[in-house]
Formats: structure tokens, sequence, C-alpha cells
């Protein structure tokens, strides 16, 4: 970023952004500093409440999967497997090796497909300077369509389990409705052996995209398995010695809601906490398969981190991460005997947290005896991380320096927004950015 | 019956082989996971055939039941006749292309694959004559369905079971095979007697080791053909009658069953003989080209009988009435006889449990007494 | 709308309501189809995207996500309205008020303080209603999500100057084109295909799952008559009631079918 | 058809030109591009071609009159295809199958009274006999054409219909069902009126109708009340064509397809069945 600083830090500064764009879901950005202090720095998310935790109340929990997947047409396998492992707890079932194997490869299918648009859509246009993605395909053609294949790839394995990439059909309490024949597994196969050079170049690409710096003190929040990288089973962890089962969550982290939005701010022990892929690469880079390891190596990337913008490498190297292991998985895929299991209900409370592609969300269901729904809880990454981004941006704006134009200041804010991916649809709302400089 | 030749049950996957080796992609009954019940989809060899198991059928009721035998063809029919072989539910007819203005038509010459169908029925193999009869024989032909229909090698096996549902008996169409087959097989306790009806069946079978029939072999697949024939309980009321219903166009039945049918038209999907189909464009998002595909239809929909507008058969009983007179009384005035050759399905696999034959004999009767 | 080479391409904007965004992202999903498409219209709105026109800049097709919850949306769709020329809602919340429109008939204000502690911050009208309660729709585009191919070929339509073509025919057809079995049948799934308009090629009984209407409403359905033959699968009638309040809910003959079938009415008829 | 051919896939042919009638009214003038179809291109008076418009579908229209290399058609924009079909410049390019279904029975009428009755754009597939009669004045009795339409200025040929008013032996009847004012030579009302001012032969006359099946029906039964033999009504339906070589099924009228069968049927073989509701 070059800049021209050359204005009056102590004038007053007012930005408005009042559709930010390129994020998913709609929200606005208001900022106001004056005698060269930032006054006030809020993102505003303004979607109207939906009340899904609501009218979830009295539905049977076979119907569960598909209504929660409508809070976010984004990432709807975490809201579906999130709850149905939640309520899976609830009638006491275990995940058998195959359905635990290939939730992960529907999970690793939307992280693909929601990492790689982001890149290519939302993020990489700021780093490179241009308004939009089909700006950018005008000068760089070859990127844009790696991306979009890679995009592709991850919308092929959603649908190898879920029938469609979005508010997929196959999962059910229990398992999966289908075993996918293994001609299909076999297609897939090849397809993400023939895409294993090209994430490849798309990792080496994302890393050596123009990011600013930005370096922050903030505490990594992810799920942690002790055998592989945390995705849909373990326990909470922080890079500050957190170690809890997910049934605790209640316990230690509070919700509270501010007046500007209608979003909820998560708290941890009453302070802000980060989630996404830059801190599941903080807390699990050690159980990323030696393959994933070592391109990060040769990279140059180092986890731990505390530069902001290595999320972006984060999520490239999660990218990796999904061709290789779900080749590891798919290429030992055998057809199960059945590929669910019958639940039987019973009354009880279930907790279960997974790591959607921005992050954990939670999840707790109240069942009756006849399996439906009493009382539900869902808990988005973006509210949680949202805390946390506001004093992101409180950080670096200060640290940029308000000697900078309001365009520039602008930019800078979008670029920090838009590296948390916010899904703005999930925390039930979008963003409107509105500076004031008086 | 001088043909008739015998072989053990173990023979079943040779004359498979036989059949791929001739170049055939084998299409058989299959269980289908996740769907449940009979398809007819391709299968690698006997061990895809549903060995030892017998269907259920009842109206909107179909499940599958171990029987403890050995048999591979303890049951009476799959969810599909030979119909979407021949008579594809979706296909390309053509495409246009559009270059400075002028247009190009081009007829889909996909090659049709040479296709053998293990386990037809005899109420099949009447409604696929009936196909014939509507594709091939009038003024025009079908292109389309005559490449698949020359590519057809049809393995027939006459029924030892008869479904709850199946009343071929009434309608002269089975249970025993009499035409239109190139291999017609027997399934016997230990194997399996076979005859051909054709050069092409006749070729695959002097691949097989096969034995003499013996009277005793012979005499007990008839008297399985007989008893399949007893179990039936459902009957078509006779030919003669069947006219009748073109009196009844105004009966109060037609109201009465239109409350309970849903108008899915899962009915003349799985009727063998139903034929009807629509046709639409389908031109590439740049418009430099474009496809035109047709699809099975059904009476049920709103489109079949379309006019700008309007909707001549708007009410489910006119598309019940139009489904029904279609199949029991004007196909006679088509093609010589009725379009129903008794294989049960529409009752089966109406979702609302309609009985097709209980419907008719019921307006039937009503007539008689008005 | 036809485009040549010296006529400027024309213009579409989509526009976002109450929803999940999961149209858009289908639609953004598209891949190489997204870049054939913009080489055929201009798209001037979309903000995931990263264009935002303003709402009463004129196009030629409007497409709709969402649907309508509070008044300032109300103002956002009028001025939508008359700045197009065709207006197209895309995907359930748009096109039957989706699925949050189950809180039409809850009491909403008991709903939101239980949600959000602090309700005085949140401005919401009392329903989720569908884009054509407020404004002309010239053309529907149902499914949860909206089917891409169908958008694609509503769009290819348009700009040969023709209405799109839109079938309502049931889930049943294109199950038994796909050669499915009916699980209703063979399972006693209860599949609600038989009520249910075709668009998404008969997904969920081809991966043996019982449709859940996404797609909304078929023509002439008989919700009555397979209402009961649900209750003959083993369903309360409160179950059945629950099997239509489901994605389109608010369609009126999916909340005619959940009033018949909720307490006792059903039995009355 | 024309030559051994995929009875399913259209020819091109070019539009030479075309007349805008009525604001929804137009006549294309069509020529086949390939010259041998062109040639071997005969069709018979009441038959119809199946219609293509590039990318969107086909749709049923009467042939007007011509042959292969003067193809002429008249339309109406009603819906989907017809709309746009409207909107293309002469020099354009669409598809073309035909001729389908059966014809006026033109040579039974040879020597007897000739009665054309029409409403609405009913008149399209009469059009054509109407001018055969004409031309071939000598080999018929008298000729009458009744037409109604809903106002006198939908009515499309009325310059053509007032010259046949001055042909010797000759009666046209006009009525609008919808108008106020009262026309010269102009009926108030719908064909019924027209029905009782007819004089022709009703014993030896041949009566062909196209119009709404409402409208063919009635006139048909006041027909048969007035003397005319049903078997010498006959008249051309409509229902939806999708394939036109009777495949596909739409067009069934019991068991006869109109597309093959039809569309010009005489008035016994389908009287049943156009007197039962939605059937
Ligand atoms: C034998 C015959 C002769 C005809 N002759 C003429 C004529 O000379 N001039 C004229 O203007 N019209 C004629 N029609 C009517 C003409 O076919 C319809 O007006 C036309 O199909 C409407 O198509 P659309 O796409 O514009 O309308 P839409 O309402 O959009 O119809 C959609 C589709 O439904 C089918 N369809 C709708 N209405 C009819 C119909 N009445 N008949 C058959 N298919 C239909 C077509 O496939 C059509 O494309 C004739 C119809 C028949 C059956
Ligand atoms: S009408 Fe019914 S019983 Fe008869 S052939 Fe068709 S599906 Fe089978
Ligand atoms: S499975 Fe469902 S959609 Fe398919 S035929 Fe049966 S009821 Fe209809
Ligand atoms: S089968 Fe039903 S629920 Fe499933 S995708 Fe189709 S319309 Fe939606």
């Amino acid at each position: 970023m070059s800049h021209t600083a050359n204005h009056d830090p102590n004038r007053e500064i007012r930005i408005d952004v009042p559709l930010l764009t390129r994020v998913e879901g709609e929200g606005s950005l208001e900022f106001v500093a004056r005698n060269g202090r930032i006054e006030s720095l809020q993102l505003r998310i303004f979607e109207p409440p939906r009340l899904f935790e609501k009218f979830l109340e009295g539905k049977d929990y076979s119907e569960v999967p598909n209504i929660a997947a409508r809070v976010c047409g984004v990432c709807p396998i975490a809201y579906q497997m999130t709850s149905i492992r939640a309520m899976e707890k609830v009638f006491g079932m275990q995940e058998s090796p195959w359905v635990h194997a290939m939730r992960r490869v529907v999970y690793y299918g939307e992280w693909l497909q929601s990492h790689a648009l982001h890149l290519n859509l939302f993020a990489a246009p700021d780093f490179l300077g241009f308004s939009d993605v089909i700006h950018m395909a005008h000068r760089h053609p070859e990127d844009v369509r790696r991306g979009m294949h890679l995009q592709e790839l991850g919308n092929d394995m959603l649908r190898l389990l879920g029938g469609r990439s979005v508010h997929p059909i196959g999962l059910r309490v229990g398992g999966f409705f289908r075993a996918p024949p293994k001609h299909e597994v076999a297609d897939l196969v090849d397809k993400l052996l023939a895409a294993r050079d090209l994430v490849r170049e798309f990792v080496a690409w994302a890393v050596g995209l123009p990011y600013p710096k930005d370096e922050q003190e903030f505490v990594s929040i992810a799920v942690r398995h002790p055998h592989e990288y945390g995705i849909n089973e373990g326990r909470l962890a922080s890079d500050r010695g957190l170690d809890i089962d997910f049934s605790e969550y209640p316990e230690r982290f509070r919700e509270h809601q501010v007046s500007h939005s209608t979003a909820h701010y998560s708290m941890l022990d009453g302070s802000s906490y980060f989630l996404g892929p830059l801190a599941r690469m903080n807390l699990n880079f050690d159980l990323l398969p030696a393959e994933v390891q070592d391109l990060a190596r040769e990279l140059g990337l180092r986890f731990p981190s505390h530069d902001m913008f290595h999320n972006v490498a984060a999520r490239a190297l999660e990218c990796y991460l999904a061709v290789v292991d779900s080749l590891n998985i798919l290429q030992a895929y055998r057809l199960p005997n059945r590929p669910w299991i019958e639940p039987t209900p019973r009354a009880g409370v279930g907790h279960h947290c997974t790591e959607a592609p921005r992050g954990m969300i939670y999840h707790r269901f109240e069942l009756n005896e006849s399996g439906e729904v009493i009382a539900a809880t869902m808990i988005p990454p973006t509210s949680q991380n949202q805390a946390r981004l506001e004093q992101n941006l409180n950080v670096a704006m200060e640290r940029f320096g308000l000697q900078h134009a309001d365009e520039q200041l602008r930019e800078l804010c979008e670029k920090v927004i838009r590296n948390y991916d916010p899904c703005l649809s999930c925390s039930t709302h979008f963003l409107k950015m509105t500076v004031h400089r008086e | 019956m001088k043909d008739m030749r015998y072989f053990p049950r173990a023979g079943l996957a040779e004359l498979i082989a036989a059949i791929k080796e001739s170049g055939y992609r084998v299409i058989g009954p299959r269980v289908e996971p996740g769907q449940g019940g009979l398809a007819y989809r391709e299968i690698a060899g006997v061990e895809d055939l549903p060995r030892g198991l017998s269907d259920e059928q009842s109206p909107a009721r179909y499940r599958l039941h171990p029987n403890g035998s050995q048999r591979y063809f303890a049951w009476a029919n799959t969810s599909s006749a030979i119909k979407p072989f021949v008579f594809t539910p979706r296909e390309k007819l053509w495409t246009v292309v559009r270059k400075e203005g002028r247009l190009h038509f081009e007829a889909n010459h996909e090659v049709a694959k040479k296709t053998a169908v293990f386990g037809v029925r005899a109420c099949d193999l009447a409604a696929l004559a009936l196909q014939d009869a509507h594709f091939l024989r009038g003024a025009h032909t079908d292109v389309f369905y005559r490449a698949r229909r020359e590519k057809l090698l049809l393995v027939a096996v006459n029924c030892s079971h008869a479904a709850e549902t199946c009343f071929c008996a009434s309608t002269g169409d089975g249970p025993e095979v009499s035409d239109g087959y190139d291999l017609l097989l027997d399934e016997l306790d230990d194997g399996f007697l076979i005859r051909h009806g054709s050069t092409k069946g006749a070729m695959i079978m002097t691949d097989l080791v096969t034995q003499e029939a013996s009277p005793e072999q012979i005499s007990q697949a008839c008297a399985q053909g007989e008893l399949c024939r007893e179990r039936q309980t459902r009957a078509l009321p006779e030919a003669s009658r069947l006219p009748g219903l073109m009196q009844r166009l105004e009966s109060p039945l037609w109201d009465e069953v239109a409350e309970r049918c849903l108008a899915c038209g899962n009915c003349t999907a799985v009727c063998p003989s139903c034929f009807c189909h629509r046709e639409f464009d389908s031109p590439l998002l740049n418009g430099k080209h474009s496809e035109h595909w047709r699809d099975a239809d059904s009476c049920f929909s709103e489109d079949h009988s379309y006019l700008v507008g309007e909707v001549v058969r708007a009410h489910t009983r006119a598309r019940y009435r139009q489904w029904m007179t279609h199949k029991l009384a004007t196909w006679v005035e088509q093609y010589g006889r009725t379009g129903c050759t008794g294989c049960g399905r529409c009752i089966t696999w109406c979702p609302a449990g309609i009985d097709f034959v209980d419907e008719a004999n019921k307006l039937l009767s009503a007539e008689e007494e008005a | 709308m036809n485009a040549s080479a010296n006529t400027p391409m024309p213009k579409v904007a989509i526009h976002k309501f109450a929803s999940c965004s999961g149209c858009q992202l289908a639609f953004v999903n598209m891949g190489t189809d997204l870049i054939e498409l913009t080489k055929l219209v201009d798209i001037v709105h979309m903000a995931e995207f990263g264009h935002v026109a303003p709402e009463d800049e004129p196009v030629d097709v409007a497409f709709i996500e969402g649907s309508i919850t509070t008044p300032h949306d109300v103002e956002r769709l009028l001025k939508i309205r008359a700045n197009s020329r065709y207006l197209l809602t895309m995907g359930a919340c748009a096109t039957s008020g989706g699925i949050q429109a189950l809180r039409n008939n809850a009491d909403t204000a008991e709903w939101m303080r239980s949600v959000y502690a602090k309700p005085e911050f949140i401005q919401s009208l009392s329903s989720s209603a569908a884009i054509a309660n407020h404004v002309k729709v010239d053309f529907e585009l149902w499914g949860c999500p909206v089917s891409v191919r169908q958008m694609l070929a509503a769009i290819r339509s348009l700009l040969f100057g023709v209405a799109p073509q839109i079938s309502r025919e049931k889930v049943c057809q294109e199950c038994k084109r796909r050669g499915n079995n009916c699980i209703l049948v063979t399972q006693g799934a209860p599949c609600m295909g038989p009520v249910t308009r075709t668009g998404c090629g008969a997904l969920c009984p081809s991966f043996g799952a019982p449709c859940y209407t996404c797609y909304g409403p078929a023509e002439n359905v008989n919700a009555q008559s397979f209402g009961m033959c649900l209750m003959g699968l083993g369903l309360s009638p409160e179950q059945v009631a629950r099997k239509f309040a489901s994605i389109n809910n608010a369609a009126p003959v999916f909340s005619e079918a959940t009033q018949l079938f909720s307490g006792s009415a059903w039995m009355e008829e | 058809m024309m030559k051994t051919h995929n009875c399913y896939v259209p020819h091109e042919a070019e539009i030479i030109e075309r007349v805008q009638e009525t604001p929804d009214i137009f006549t294309w003038h069509l020529r086949f591009s390939d010259a041998e179809i062109a040639q071997h291109y005969r069709f018979r008076h009441g038959q119809f071609n199946m219609l293509y418009l590039y990318g969107v579908g086909e749709v049923a229209i009467s042939v007007m009159s011509g042959d292969g290399e003067n193809l002429w058609h008249t339309v109406r924009a009603v819906g989907r295809v017809t709309k746009a079909m409207m909107d293309l410049p002469v020099g354009s390019r669409i598809g073309v199958r035909g001729p389908f279904g059966s014809y006026w029975p033109l040579d039974i009428a040879r020597g007897k009274d000739v009665v054309f009755v029409t409403a609405g754009l009913g008149c399209a597939p009469v059009m054509s006999s109407i001018r055969y009669v004409v031309e071939h004045r000598q080999d018929y009795g008298r000729l009458v054409i009744m037409q109604s339409v809903r106002h006198r200025h939908e009515s499309l040929w009325e310059p053509q219909y007032e010259a046949w008013r001055a042909l010797p032996n000759t009666q046209v009847l006009l009525t609008a069902s919808r108008d106020q004012t009262r026309w010269p030579n102009w009926e108030l009302g719908r064909v019924s009126v027209l029905l009782e001012k007819a004089d022709y032969n009703k014993e030896e006359c041949v009566v062909m109708m196209c119009g709404p099946d409402a409208m063919m029906r009635d006139t048909a039964m006041t027909l048969k009340g007035l003397g005319v033999t049903a078997a010498n009504i006959y008249v051309s339906l409509e229902r939806n064509m999708q394939c036109a070589v009777g495949h596909c099924g739409h067009c069934q009228l019991g068991g006869k397809f109109v597309c093959k069968d039809g569309p010009v049927f005489p008035w016994p073989e389908v009287e049943a069945l156009m007197c039962v509701k939605e059937y």
C-alpha cells in the first residue's frame, strides 16, 4: 500500500460504508474520529432477525437439519452437521468410522468451496487493486479460472454426499441418506488427483498476494482433536490453555447484544477471541498431514502467527488440506452396509461444536422424549468474531494513522473486515459502514 | 416344446457371460439401495440378481422379503418394465446451430447400445408390442425408438409367483410368455428350462451347455404357471364390456376417484404402455446453438391438455377419466386392443393406493345397474 | 431485451432481502457460466460480487432474493420495481416468504424477546412476506435454493425476447424420469413429491430422502388426500401439518393444508 | 413428408415477406432454403405445418396457401412462441416441418353447395379452401361464407370478403358478437344469427367449420336441426400438439390423434366426445 499521508489527523473524520460489498450478507460500517482519536467504530448488521432458534421449537429432530441449513446458504453443512451431532449426543449415538470420514469429506467440500470463493472473488481484488473479480479476470484470467475450478471441485465434493452445494439434502441424524456408489467416488478421486498441482499453485499464489502486515494480540480458539486436524469432533481449545468439552461452552462463553446491531457479541471469560482458519492453524498445525505441513514450510509459512493477514494463507492452506485429506479418505472408500444408524429418540440436552469455514460454530439442542425440539441455541462464528473484529479495526486504523485520506482509511477497513470472511447472513445480518470525521 | 432344454442353476452365470460376450450390456432386476424394491439396472453378473427374494405388492406398497429359496426370479415384477430402454424418459432429438442467421438442423445420432434385458415378464412383452405398434408402425417411424428396439435382446422368464396386484390372466397377456422373446426361461428348484424365440436367441444358446428337458421338468414349469394364474385375485372386466366406460363419461364415480387421486402421474410413468411425451428447446446460454429434447409426459399434468389460455382437462376428474378411458377403451380404436396388459404397476406405485382394476369394475357395474 | 454488438448489454441486478444468501451463492457457484453470463449481460448490482448500483438505476431484469420483513424493505422494493423492466423472484423466500414466514402466525414480540435480550434494537415487521404481496412479479423461480439451470434458462429466454417457461408439474414426474423407485411405496417414507413442484430434478428421492417441499406447491395439488395418505403411513395429523409447514409454509396451498391438519380440523371436512 | 427423413427434425425456411394484418396478426411468406425440399412439398387445404422458432419451440399453424417455394401462413401472436415470431424481420430463418394431418373434403363437395363457418381466427384453416372454391367456382354449387368475430376491426380479410360477396351465387355473412354499432353488411350477435340467414341446399351441401369448440358444437347441432346430414359437416379441431405425427399423445380426443386423424374430421366422428365437458 503506497499512501500519501498529508491530511490533518486531528480533523473530524466520518466514514460511511453503507453497504459493504464482497462479503456474505449485508451490513455497514460507521467510523467517527475527532481530534486524532477514534471515537466510534461500529460494524452494523442490519438484516432483520429470522428467529430460527424460535421456530425450531416443536419441530421433529428429523426436520432440524433441513431447517437449520436455511440459517445460512453459505455454510449449510456447518449448521446441519453441528445440529445433527448435538442431537445424536442427546440420543447417545456414536458416529461410525464410515460416517465420521464421510462427514469430513463433505465438510472439506464446504471449506474448499467457501475458501476458494472468498479468496478469488472477495479478497484477491482487494490486494490486487481491482473493484471486483470480473475486472480482475481481464488481467489475471488464469488465476480467476483456477479459483473457480477449485470452488467447483468443492461443490462436487458437496454434491457427492449432499446432492447439491447449497442446502444439501444428503445428511441425516445417524449418517447419510445415501452411500455414494463406487463409480461416483472414483470420478471424484480422479478430479481431486487432477487438482493436486492446481491447488498447490493456488496456495502459492494466495501466499504471494501483496497483503499488509497486521500484528495483533488475540486468543485463538478452535476445535482440537487428538489425531486429526479439528473439524467435526474433539474438544474446544485455545492457545491460552483452554481445553473444555463442548458441553462446557455455555459456562465459559457469554453472549450479549449491543445497540448498534442485531448481532450478538460473544465473549470468553469476558474478553474477545478469534476464530477461523488462522486460529485453527495456530492450534492444530501439528495435526496437518505431513504433505500440507511441508508445503507450508516450502512457502515460508510459520504457525502460530499473530499477523492477521496470515488468515489468507491459512485459508489457502486449508484448501490444500481439503484436497489431500479427502483423497486419503476416498481412495480407501468402501461401501458401508448402511450409510446411517437409525436413531432412537430420547429426551435430553446435547451440545456440539464444529469448524465452519469461518470458524467454530456452537449448537445446543434440548429435545423431548419423542425427539421434538424444546429449545435450540446456534451461535455462528461471525458473531463470535465480531468483538475481535472491531478491536482489530481500531488497532489497525490507529497504527495506519488518521493522517491518511478518507478513501484510504475506508479501503483498509474493508480489507480488515473481509479478512475475517464475515458471513452476515449467518449472524442473521450484513454490514453497512458509516465513517464520521468530525 | 421340443426345443426346450435344461441347464442347472450354476449355468445362469454362463448364460449372462455368453450374452455379454456377444456385446450386450446386461440389464437385470436389482435391489435398488436406498430406494428399495427391484428395478431394472445394469448388472455385472448373477451376483447382482435378487437371489432368494420375493416381492409383496399391494396398493401403494412394495416390499421385498427373503423367501428361503435359491431362486433368482421368485418375484412378480420390477418397478419399471422394458419401456425406459426403448422409449427413453428424456432424450435429445436434434440440435440446431445458428450461424450468420442461418439455421443448421442435425438429428441426434447417438448410437444405441446393444442391450439385453434379463427377467422380462409376459405382461411387459405384451406392452412392448403395444409400444412397437405406436412408435414403429404408423405412417411415421420414431427413429430413436427404432434404433434402440433393434438392439434389444429379450431374455424372458415365465412367472412362478404372482403379486397380489397382478391380473394379466384377465387381460390374456400372461402369466406364460407366448412370443416376442429371444430367449425364454422357466426357473425350477435346481435350474432352468430354456428355449429360443429368434435366431439371435438361438445363437446365444449354442454357446450354452444344456441337456434335454425331462417331461417332469416341463410339467413342473407348467404347474408353476398354472399356480400363478390361480393366485390372481384381481380381474379386469371382460374386454367386451370395457367400451362401456365410454357410456360413463359423466359418472359421479370420476369425482369420487378424483377426491383421492393426487394427479402425480406415477401410474402413467410406471405403466409399460403409456407413450405420451412433450418436446422442449434447451438453448445454450450464449445462444449459439439450441437442443431440442423430449420428456416423458403424463395426461395427469396440466401441460398435457394446454391450449392458449386454457387447460382442456383442468380438473383431476377429467385427467383420471382420460387415463382410464384411453387405457381401457379408446386404445382399442387405436391399436386393436386395450392398452393394459395386467402388470398391476399402476396399483402398486400409486402413492394414494388407487386400484385401477377396482375403479374400472366399479364404473362398469354402476353402468349395468344404471 | 435483445443484445447485439452495437446495443448496450441488458442490465441485470440482484437484490437481497431477508434470506440466507443461498440463492445468490448458488448463482455465484455456477462456475464458468458466470463468466459467460457477464459477456451477455451487465450485472450492475450484486453486493456479493462487489457491484452496487443505486436502487433507482433502471435495469432490464431484477432478481430478488429474500422476503420482505421491514418497512425499509418495502421502500427499497418499490424503488426497485419502479426501475425494472422485468422483476423475477429467486427462491423460496422471495416467492413465498420462505422458512422465516413460520413466524407469521406467531407472537413475534414474544419471540423477539426470547431470542434477543433487548428487542428495542430491532425494528421488524411482524411477518415475512413474499415479494408478490407488495409488488407485481413477472416470473417466479421457486426452490430453496433456486435452480441455477432454471435461472439461466430464464435469462436466456428473456434474451431471446420470450417469456421464461416455468413448469409446475410434480416432483414425481421428474423422479420417475430418473428411474427411481418410489420411496413412499417401498419404504413408507413421507415423501412430499406428489404435492411439490418440479425443478430440483427429484434430488431428495434420488438420494432415498423424502422430499420436503423446497420447490413449493405444484399445480393442482390434492393436499387433503395426500395428507390422508401420510396419515396412512403412520403420521399424526400434527405431523402432517408440519410437513406442509416447511420451507414454503406461507404458499397459500400449503398454509391451507397446514390449517386443515392442525388440531382436529381435518376430521370435520 | 417430402423425402425420407427423420420426422421430428425441421427444415430451414426463410421469411421472404411479412404482412402485419392487425396489431396481433401477421402473415408470413416463407420459402424452404433447400430447393429440393421446396420442390417436393405438397399440401392439401386444411393441413398444417409445425413452425419452429430458434431456441424457443414449435407451433402448429395451418397452411394458408402456396407451395414449397411460396408458403403462406397467418399467425396470431398469443403466447410464448407466436409473440416472439411476430418480432422476426424479413430475411430471418425459421424451421418448418410438414405438412401434417387430414384436409377439407373439397373433392366430396364438388357439385354441391359449400358452406364455410368460422369464428375468431378460425378462418385461417379454411381460408385456403375458400380460395380454392372461388377459383373453381364452376365446379361447386352455392357458396356461403359465414364469419363471426368479436369486433369488426378484428376481421382480417374484410376486403377479401367484400370481393367474394360480389361473386355469382355467393353469400357472405358477417357478424360481430361484441360490437355496439351495427355496420352495413354486418350483423350483431353470434354465428347462430347468420345460420338463420344462410341460404343453401340443406340436403346437398358440405359444411366446413373452424373455431372454438363450443361454437362448432352449437353450430353442428343447429345445422343438424335444420336438416343438414351430420356426415356432411366437417370441423377442424385444435388440441395441444408437440410432435404432429401421432406419437406424443397430447392431441388425443378419444381414440383420435388430432394431428394425424385430424385436424379435419367429419362431425359424427367427434360429436360424442366434443359434447363431453373437459374430455
Ligand atoms: C391444427 C392446428 C392449426 C392451427 N392453425 C393456426 C393458424 O393458422 N394460425 C394461428 O395463429 N394459430 C393456429 N393454431 C393455433 C396455434 O398452434 C397456437 O396459437 C400456438 O401453438 C400458440 O403457441 P404459443 O407458444 O404462442 O402460445 P402459448 O400459450 O405460450 O403456448 C405454449 C405451447 O403450448 C402449445 N399450444 C398452445 N396452444 C396450442 C394450440 N391451440 N394448438 C396446439 N398447440 C398449442 C404449443 O406447443 C405452444 O408453443 C393452430 C393449431 C392447430 C392445432
Ligand atoms: S394400466 Fe396399470 S396394470 Fe395395466 S399395463 Fe398399465 S400399469 Fe400395468
Ligand atoms: S419417491 Fe416421492 S417424488 Fe418419487 S414418485 Fe414417490 S412420492 Fe413421488
Ligand atoms: S425433492 Fe423436494 S425437498 Fe428435495 S430438493 Fe426437490 S423439491 Fe426440494
